[in-house]
């Protein structure tokens, strides 16, 4: 059991730097969004399922499982709205996006007068 | 539609309350019934987000296949942004490109839209009428339809099911 | 053994504390500085999780509760403000 | 024994990040990034809370530090843009 804990508390932890080295290598605000807040959202409910794990010994007589499942689901929850809101806030502030961009469906759209500019509500 | 919303919010706040005390002792149980459904009259008979929820054993089983199914992408998603991102050339190949969904119900579409952003290397953008906009790391086709087949459709048939 | 490991998690979360420091003070951009400030946030909940574990105190876990819900208040207000209205 | 080896390493970590922050919060020009930079510094003096065992104290300077402070913070700085433009 305490096995198990371990070897996810350390695929957690390897997710979290790994989203840290993407938020470092990353060419635009949008892939850094990308990898950084979203590789970071499996790190941590890895390491809170290992740590909830490791704590068998006494499941019994204090709230361990409890309270870390109810941080699972509210990382699950919060998480993809605060980064949407983030990335739009970016393309409201019209950042531009890096030069490896392929096609940007948006603009054309936005040229197009399909729909107007996301901006202020 | 208002009282199935109410017991829905009711059952939920209650799953809540089980998970922040840990006991079954019965006054504790007592008092969590009590104030929960309070809550869920007083409060949640105007909105009316979980009404659209079906409790057919069908729904639920359901439920439980996209959750296997969702976890799946989750894991198989991580592991390919972080192949990604650990290789020194730096293989990325982002934009934004357009689909389309199928889905009717307010529900479905934002569980769509947060499995989509919850995977990584897919982003809901921007939402408008039918038309999901979406900002891909790896662009493997700009064409709406085939980006459609890619992304949506494994998690809409499912949705279909649970929803109708 | 179990010691080993909680050194080695240890040591990658203040690694990605750092990155998380070095993105907020060379970002460009607010966004990056928010983003940057939300890693943190992440890693450092998963920080608390490891104390309350190796001090063996369950109370520890609501600090954590209080955190995540806070943060997330916090990175949607900046996004109102940039956008304009709040 | 072992953890207060481990709680050293963290504080004197978290401590030198708190540092470079608060720097950071004083010198920048932009009044909008000093706000999240003493928004983080309070997230930090939080887990050193945590780590001298006083838990209540950890969860109020989460709530008014971080939460609170930062959001009336943006609200003022908002009003004094719209009455300057």
């Amino acid at each position: 059991m305490e096995i198990i804990g371990q070897i996810f508390l350390l695929i957690g932890s390897f997710s979290l730097m790994t989203a840290a080295v993407g938020l470092l290598r990353m060419p635009d605000v949008y892939n850094r969004v990308q990898t950084g807040t979203k590789a970071s959202t499996l790190g941590a409910i890895m390491s809170f399922i290992g740590l909830a794990f490791m704590t068998y010994e006494n499941w019994g007589e204090v709230n361990w499982v409890g309270r870390f499942l109810v941080l699972v689901i509210f990382i699950l929850i919060t998480n993809p709205v605060s980064s949407h809101v983030l990335m739009r806030a970016a393309y409201a502030m019209k950042i531009p996006l890096s030069k490896l961009t392929v096609v940007d469906k948006l603009k054309e759209d936005i040229n197009n007068k399909v729909l107007e500019e996301p901006k202020d509500e | 539609m208002k009282t199935k919303n109410i017991f829905i919010s009711f059952l939920v706040l209650l799953i809540g309350w089980f998970l922040l005390t840990w006991t079954l002792d019965m006054k504790s149980v007592l008092i969590g019934i009590g104030l929960t459904g309070m809550l869920a009259i007083l409060f949640c008979g105007s909105c009316t987000i979980f009404s659209e929820i079906k409790l057919t054993p069908k729904a639920f089983a359901y439920t439980f296949i996209y959750l296997i199914v969702f976890m799946g992408e989750l894991v198989k998603a991580n592991i390919d942004v972080t192949r990604r991102v650990l290789s020194p050339s730096l293989p990325i190949n982002p934009g934004i490109v357009k689909v389309e969904t199928r889905l009717k119900s307010k529900m479905a579409r934002l569980i769509l839209a947060n499995s989509i952003t919850l995977t990584p290397g897919t982003f809901t953008l921007e939402v408008h009428d039918d038309a999901f906009y979406i900002h891909w790391i790896d662009v493997k086709h700009a064409e709406e339809a085939q980006a459609t087949e890619d992304l949506v459709r494994k998690f809409e048939k499912i949705l279909e099911e649970m929803y109708g | 053994m179990g010691n080993i490991v909680i050194y080695i998690s240890i040591t990658m979360l203040i690694l990605t504390l750092l990155a998380g420091l070095i993105r907020f003070v060379k970002g460009p951009s607010i966004v990056d500085r928010v983003v940057g400030f939300d890693s943190m946030t992440i890693t450092s909940l998963v920080m608390i999780g490891v104390i309350a574990y190796l001090s063996n105190r369950a109370i520890y876990l609501d600090v954590a509760v209080v955190y995540g819900l806070l943060s997330f208040l916090g990175v949607i207000i900046v996004a109102k403000y940039i956008q304009g209205g709040l | 024994m072992n953890n207060e080896i481990i709680y050293s390493v963290v504080a004197i970590g978290i401590g030198l990040l708190m540092v470079i922050m608060a720097v950071i919060a004083i010198l920048n020009k932009k009044l909008s990034v000093a706000i999240i930079a003493a928004g983080v510094v309070s997230l930090f003096a939080s887990v050193l809370f945590l780590l001298m065992s006083a838990p209540d104290v950890a969860m109020t300077e989460a709530a008014i530090g971080s939460g609170l402070s930062t959001l009336i913070f943006f609200y003022v700085l908002n009003k004094i843009k719209r009455q300057n433009a």
